[in-house]
């Protein structure tokens, strides 16, 4: 059985201007110890998917239908308080933004030691703040100790991402989501942020969902890749089937964005126009104003296909 | 049984001598300082008579009488010799004798800080005969002189030579029948009975006086029993007052008259409009024609609730110097505009009447209603009422064409009115300082200097009625409206004294 | 640190001077305080006399020199009217001031920081929007109303509160004696019900901004359990601009204290400065105006200490 | 731009209490607008007054009672009301215009014009408002011109404070670099460029401070120095009538101070939706 099933899961928003379907009908499953990429435009309903997992979804959001099986539990059924329990435990997640991310008026060291402390009673202080001193080891951060009294604006983004990611493998989770972890730092860190998180995956056993707009970053790093567009995963598959072999024009769209290294007379490939917004979404395929296939037969929405494995939204692939 | 009984008198022994007796007093306005010869200001007067003597003291219908002057005798119209009496003692077991009656009388005249060189400006020396008599030499003969004295509490030599004005203003010392214990000020003063004093122990162990500006709450004050006497009762809650049978009110008639004064003296005033541009007021009929216009008696009704006297001349009946011939006229608008358009102005005319809003009783609704009254013979008024802060420095530079103001006979005399509004304005001689209208009639400055020196009271007070009869009967130079009333409440429990000169005598309470 | 304290001193000496000179113009040009110092049967002679002791016969220059002069000796001049030091003369009545204004500082921010969390959590809720209706009336009634109120509700209807005065002091303070209490009670929920009002509003929207926040999210995200969240992650953040607020609203209560003062008769500043502006007493007009500014400048800085406490980011 | 303020007027209207706010305004308005179309007399008009009528309890012929002077308390509480906001809108349009200017001045140019303006206003915010205004009223006396110049002095410093952070951001920002590029002066740019992409948090502070500054009146006038009892504002009128409150004419004091308060409610109900409406940072 898997370790986390997402079922047809819908997070609609309810703003004044009209429903805003971030996540409408997704569907995915991870196995333990394997690695998720989500990859998609901003807006795309990825970071919505992350947290609705996660069941962070403030109003006006709301999660509308679906099913998030985890571990042999429902989380959409779950109430606050039980949820309370999994966050950071059983599941844990690593925002986008180290710079944002940290409470900026409370030490590094507290903030790592709550993680522990709120979830397994009984540990000493002194314990959880030698764990929290060797993870922050473990994530490659030097000085731990003197870290702990830090305060995050002493610390660089790269530090701090790394004392996010050190909190979100604190109380070694199952699940790991991680939010476009490098986005905001610098391209060398990025690699080794990168780096760093596929390997604590593998040394602590969790699953990984991998949250991305970059699909270099997703090609180098997932076991599994889901495409998302518009808030509905447009193709779903193995890494390996859907990087060399994308059946969806939007997949292959984002792959030919890719530089390539042995071919570089040729400009870089840009998908024309832009995504629709979710409140004005086309009638028919989301993706059909800026597909080069599309004809009248995209005016009705793709029906899901299966083709060797692989999930796929569209009328084009045979 | 029996151990019932005593212990119920020895309760009753507890009840009687045990507990102190206690006098709280609600006033209106607190002391500005304990100094009794720097701030001359009704108040202050009125608190630190309870500490300090004089040589003559008014009674409650301010006739003089002796307090540590035994006897007095005027050999000469300018020499008074005072006999003192003997076995007072300060509250610092000092004796008083006729040193410090001498030290007290030149600290006033040296100290320019005093408020109340007034009172001691026309004595010229003062002299120590032996110990328990003095001899006051006046500048020239001098009626008023025992009057005067009513307002020189006197001090200790030995306590406050060669002390700081400061000191002095914190620490009273002197022979009355009570004693200072502390001045939180703005809050409250405590006094404590002075057991030694000469006229016999106070029925009060401790005198507490409390400010309470807000008239509000000065009632309140009276009705919850948190005080037993107030002072300056707001004149609409007398009959709430009244109502509660744990209380008495007392309504005593004042010293103090509010008058309107105008502008006698230029041929422009500045606050006037009228058709031809010059100053009405200069008119006598139309001074006139404001007399019989405004409706007093409505004012005394409505806005002083009854309580005030209507006026018709400078002082009250218990003052040297009143003219019972003197009668307020009926009030007449349809004279009033008769006179206004035999003047030449039967439209009216527009005019600033300035007024105080902080000083006398409902100062500014009176002046308001004197305008209602006016506006309905054509006289446009509007009113300008300012606190007394900025009013009383513009009516001294005659800014104004118009003003209500209040003049308090303190000395119980005439003679301080007609030397202060009513003579011409004579800086050099010391005549006519709040005659801001700068009213001007020779026959009258002659009859007020004559009378001022008068030794004899029968003639003089008939020259002071001479004196009135033109300022007000034939030149109408201010337009009286009413003589202010004090009114007190106090607890049936104790008996209360009121008293003219708007003091609170506690040693007269019992 | 040392540095930044001095140049902190010699602004504020400078502030303070500006508002020494100007106030001592403003009231030199009000008038002459001798009119009302004299009774009205003073001679002319009496007032020249009297001018000359005070000194207001001299030109301003002159007398703003000697105002300086006295300055220089720590002393602001003798009251026109109370013949005492203008210092010692508002200095004995600081204490019941500041005795209004602390308690009433303490009692808005004990309510107004709790209410103002509770309103921003759910903001929708419908005891949310009654407790903002509530603190909307309280910006938005005067104070000298809501005295009047108290009044005439809690002494003259009810008779459960004395309506004046300042009760038995013990230590400075009527804090600490049932009949001091009882003083204080309307004066204090007068004082303070607009500066709750204000703290509440404060709170609730600097919650709201915080809540917004990644690092919330985050705390949340982390199994923090929502309480220590709202309490812990959210409010120390939100103080931090509150503390500020707190700060020069504290020097507003001082002032405010003159409304309610009036109305309670309570023995401050508020009251002594009303009286002092009617009689002209300029010195203490002066005194008054420059112990208040010092109280606002001392404020700051305490401000600034204390923000050092509680935001790492500014640690100097 | 119109969009975007549609949208707003749109959001405003959402919210029901800030509607009610909005028709209660509008309603007082209409009534201080036109005072003697609605009422039974002329408080200022002397020969209308009667003592005879002094202190009458609410009856038919004065529905809200009279006070001391025999004044209709229903007829002076409009022409009150009229005063108060007379008070209230002048005075904020005055300082706005004073220290907004000022205030895009000394953000402008900087240098010692912004120091000198700047350090102005730091002396004068070193001190609670109400005791500038208490100084200035003591010693001019009452009057509505001049209690709208106290309110003035008081609040100008406010907007100058905003208006010049304001344009410290906006004079960096493209569309005014590009004017300046372009040769346009630096009043044009000021006034033509920089000044209408300020206004929307010059109007939400200006509602807020209405309210303000018809507090500050009322308060002034309670304390005996703001507008004479002969122009009664609603301050004033609750001023006089607290004279007698305690005395069983509480109808004098009572009903203005209803009327006061329902104003700045509605004012504040305003102002506040106006705030949240304006305000992108509390917006998702």
């Amino acid at each position: 059985m898997a370790l986390l099933e997402v079922k047809n899961l819908k997070t609609y928003f309810f703003t004044r201007n009209g429903v805003v379907k971030s996540v409408d009908g997704t569907s995915f499953s991870i196995e333990k110890g394997e690695i998720l990429g989500i990859v998609g435009e901003s807006g795309a309903g990825k970071s919505i998917t992350g947290f609705s997992i996660l069941g962070l979804i403030d109003p006006p959001g709301e999660i509308v239908e679906g099913e998030i099986n985890f571990d042999g539990r429902d989380l959409v059924k779950l109430s606050q308080e039980e949820l309370q329990k999994i966050r950071g435990d059983e599941i844990s997640m690593i925002f986008q933004d180290p710079q944002t991310s940290l409470n900026p008026v409370i030490t590094i060291g507290e903030q790592l030691m709550e993680a522990i402390l709120y979830h397994k009673k009984g540990v000493s202080k002194k314990d959880a703040y030698n764990t929290c001193v060797e993870i922050l080891k473990t994530v490659g951060l030097p000085a731990a100790q003197k870290r702990m009294k830090s305060y995050p604006h002493q610390l660089s983004g790269g530090m701090k991402q790394r004392v996010v990611i050190a909190m979100a493998l604190l109380n070694n989770p199952k699940l790991l989501i991680a939010d476009e972890p490098t986005t905001a730092l610098d391209v060398t860190i990025q690699a080794q942020i990168l780096y760093l998180m596929k390997k604590l995956s593998k040394e602590f056993h969790s699953a990984l969902i991998l949250i991305t707009h970059d699909i270099a970053v997703v090609s180098q790093l997932c076991d599994k890749i889901a495409v998302m567009y518009a808030g509905r995963i447009v193709e779903y598959g193995k890494k390996e089937d859907v990087i060399f072999n994308p059946l969806h024009p939007y997949t292959k769209g984002l792959i030919e964005c890719l530089p390539k290294l042995n071919d570089d007379k040729k400009r870089l490939y840009q998908i024309p126009g832009i995504m629709p917004s979710l409140l004005g979404l086309p009638k028919g395929c989301y993706f059909k104003d800026r597909c080069e296939f599309a004809d009248e037969q995209c005016d009705v929405y793709p029906p899901q296909q299966e083709i060797d494995k692989r999930i796929v939204f569209c009328h084009k692939v045979k | 049984m029996k151990r019932l009984t005593v212990a119920v008198a020895a309760l009753a022994l507890v009840g009687t001598m045990g507990v102190a007796k206690t006098l709280k007093v609600g006033l209106a306005s607190g002391a500005y300082t304990m100094d009794p010869q720097a701030f001359n200001e009704t108040a202050t007067n009125s608190i630190l008579s309870n500490i300090f003597d004089t040589l003559v003291r008014f009674d409650e219908n301010i006739k003089v009488h002796p307090d540590l002057a035994e006897s007095w005798t005027n050999p000469e119209p300018k020499v008074w010799i005072i006999k003192l009496r003997k076995g007072v003692k300060f509250h610092n077991g000092n004796a008083f004798n006729a040193d410090d009656v001498v030290f007290t009388f030149n600290r006033i005249k040296n100290w320019k800080k005093s408020g109340f060189k007034g009172k001691v400006s026309m004595i010229d020396k003062v002299e120590k005969i032996d110990d328990y008599t003095v001899k006051f030499i006046t500048k020239k003969a001098f009626p008023v002189f025992l009057r005067k004295l009513t307002y020189v509490n006197m001090l200790d030599k030995e306590t406050v030579e060669g002390k700081s004005d400061e000191w002095i203003g914190l620490h009273p010392i002197g022979t009355g029948p009570y004693k200072f214990v502390l001045w939180r000020k703005g809050d409250q003063i405590k006094f404590k009975a002075n057991p030694d004093y000469w006229a016999g122990k106070p029925k009060f162990d401790d005198l507490i006086f409390r400010v309470l500006s807000n008239n509000a709450t000065r009632t309140a004050a009276i009705l919850s029993g948190e005080v037993d006497i107030i002072n300056r009762v707001p004149v609409v809650d007398v009959n709430r007052i009244k109502s509660n049978d744990k209380l008495n009110t007392f309504v005593k008639p004042g010293l103090r008259l509010i008058y309107l004064q105008m502008d006698q003296f230029r041929e422009k005033s500045p606050y006037v409009k009228t058709s031809d541009g010059k100053n009405p007021f200069l008119d006598v009929r139309v001074r006139r024609a404001l007399y019989y216009g405004i409706n007093e008696d409505a004012i005394i009704k409505f806005i002083m609730k009854g309580f005030a006297a209507p006026a018709a001349q400078f002082h009250p009946d218990v003052v040297v110097g009143y003219d019972p011939t003197i009668k307020r006229v009926k009030y007449d608008p349809a004279k009033a505009k008769k006179l206004l358009a035999q003047a030449g102005y039967p439209n009216g005319f527009s005019v600033v009447l300035d007024a105080p809003n902080n000083r006398y009783i409902n100062d500014a609704q009176i002046a308001q209603a004197v305008a209602s009254s006016l506006a309905k013979i054509g006289i446009k008024v509007k009113v300008n009422a300012t606190p007394k802060s900025s009013f009383f420095p513009r009516t001294a530079k005659q800014d104004t064409s118009f003003f209500l103001i209040g003049w308090a006979s303190s000395d119980g005399d005439g003679s301080s009115m007609l030397d202060g509004v009513v003579h011409s304005k004579d800086d050099v001689k010391g005549y006519g300082r709040y005659n801001n209208g700068k009213y001007s009639n020779a026959d009258v400055d002659r009859l007020i200097e004559e009378s001022d020196a008068n030794m004899n009271p029968a003639s003089r007070v008939k020259e002071m009625r001479e004196a009135q009869q033109i300022a007000i009967v034939k030149d109408q130079s201010i337009i009286p409206l009413h003589y202010q009333v004090d009114i007190y409440a106090s607890s049936k429990k104790i008996k209360f004294v009121p008293r003219t000169d708007s003091r609170i005598w506690a040693f007269d309470i019992k | 640190m040392l540095k930044y304290i001095l140049n902190r001193l010699f602004h504020s000496a400078i502030v303070m001077f500006v508002i020494s000179f100007i106030v001592f113009f403003i009231m030199f040009k009000a008038g002459d305080p001798v009119q009302l110092l004299l009774p009205p049967d003073a001679t002319q002679q009496d007032v020249i006399e009297m001018r000359h002791a005070l000194g207001i016969d001299q030109s301003f220059i002159k007398q703003y020199e000697a105002f300086l002069r006295n300055v220089a000796k720590g002393n602001l001049g003798n009251s026109f009217v109370y013949g005492q030091p203008a210092l010692d003369v508002v200095f004995e009545r600081l204490p019941a001031t500041l005795e209004l204004s602390v308690l009433a500082m303490i009692f808005s921010i004990i309510f107004g920081v709790p209410l103002g969390i509770i309103a921003s959590i759910r903001p929708k809720a419908w005891y949310s929007k009654a407790i903002m209706f509530l603190s909307l009336s309280g910006i938005s009634v005067p104070v000298f109303w809501t005295g009047m109120v108290l009044v005439l509700v809690f002494s003259v209807l009810l008779g459960w509160l004395p309506s004046s005065g300042r009760g038995e002091v013990y230590l400075f303070t009527s804090a600490f004696t049932w009949d001091g209490i009882k003083h204080l009670i309307m004066p204090v929920l007068t004082l303070s019900f607009f500066q709750l009002a204000l703290i509440l509003r404060l709170t609730r929207t600097g919650m709201m901004e915080v809540m917004m926040q990644d690092y919330i999210k985050l705390a949340t995200a982390k199994g923090v359990p929502r309480r220590v969240v709202v309490y812990y992650h959210a409010l120390k953040n939100s103080l931090i601009p509150l503390i500020t607020v707190i700060g020069i609203q504290f020097g507003q209560l001082v002032a405010f204290t003159i409304v309610t003062e009036t109305i309670f008769a309570w023995p401050g500043t508020g009251k002594l400065i009303i009286d002092s502006i009617q009689n002209l007493d300029r010195p203490i007009v002066v005194a008054y105006l420059l112990i208040i500014s010092f109280i606002f400048v001392a404020i700051n800085f305490i401000v600034d200490v204390l923000y050092t406490f509680v935001d790492p980011r500014v640690r100097v | 731009m119109k969009f975007f303020k549609n949208e707003m007027v749109v959001e405003f209207f959402e919210d029901k209490l800030a509607v009610g706010g909005l028709v209660i305004f509008l309603i007082l308005s209409v009534f201080a607008l036109f005072p003697s179309l609605f009422s039974y007399q002329n408080p200022y008009d002397l020969t209308q007054l009667f003592l005879e009528n002094s202190f009458q309890p609410p009856n038919h012929n004065f529905w809200l009672g009279t006070d001391e002077q025999g004044r209709d308390v229903f007829s002076a509480m409009i022409y009150g009301l009229r005063i108060s906001l007379y008070v209230g809108l002048a005075s904020t349009i005055l300082s706005v215009i004073i220290g907004y200017t000022l205030g895009l001045i000394s953000g402008y140019y900087g240098g010692w014009i912004d120091t000198i303006i700047m350090r102005i206003a730091d002396i004068q915010l070193s001190f609670p408002a109400i005791l500038i205004a208490l100084i200035i009223m003591a010693l001019w006396g009452e009057g509505i011109g001049k209690i709208v110049i106290a309110i003035t002095i008081v609040n100008w410093v406010y907007y100058a404070r905003t208006a010049r952070g304001v344009v410290l951001s906006e004079k960096e920002k493209d569309y005014a670099q590009s004017a300046k590029a372009l040769g346009m002066s630096n009043f044009g740019i000021i006034f033509g460029e920089i000044l209408p992409n300020t206004t929307a948090p010059i109007i939400v502070i200006a509602t807020v401070r209405i309210a303000n500054a018809i507090i500050l009146e009322a308060t002034l006038s309670f304390l005996g120095l703001g507008v004479p009892i002969t122009q009664p504002s609603l301050g004033s009128l609750i001023a006089n009538g607290y004279q007698v409150l305690f005395s069983g004419y509480w109808w004098a004091s009572v009903y203005p101070g209803i009327l006061l308060m329902v104003l700045i409610i509605s004012i504040n109900l305003i102002g506040d939706r106006m705030r949240d409406v304006m305000n992108p940072r509390l917006k998702r």
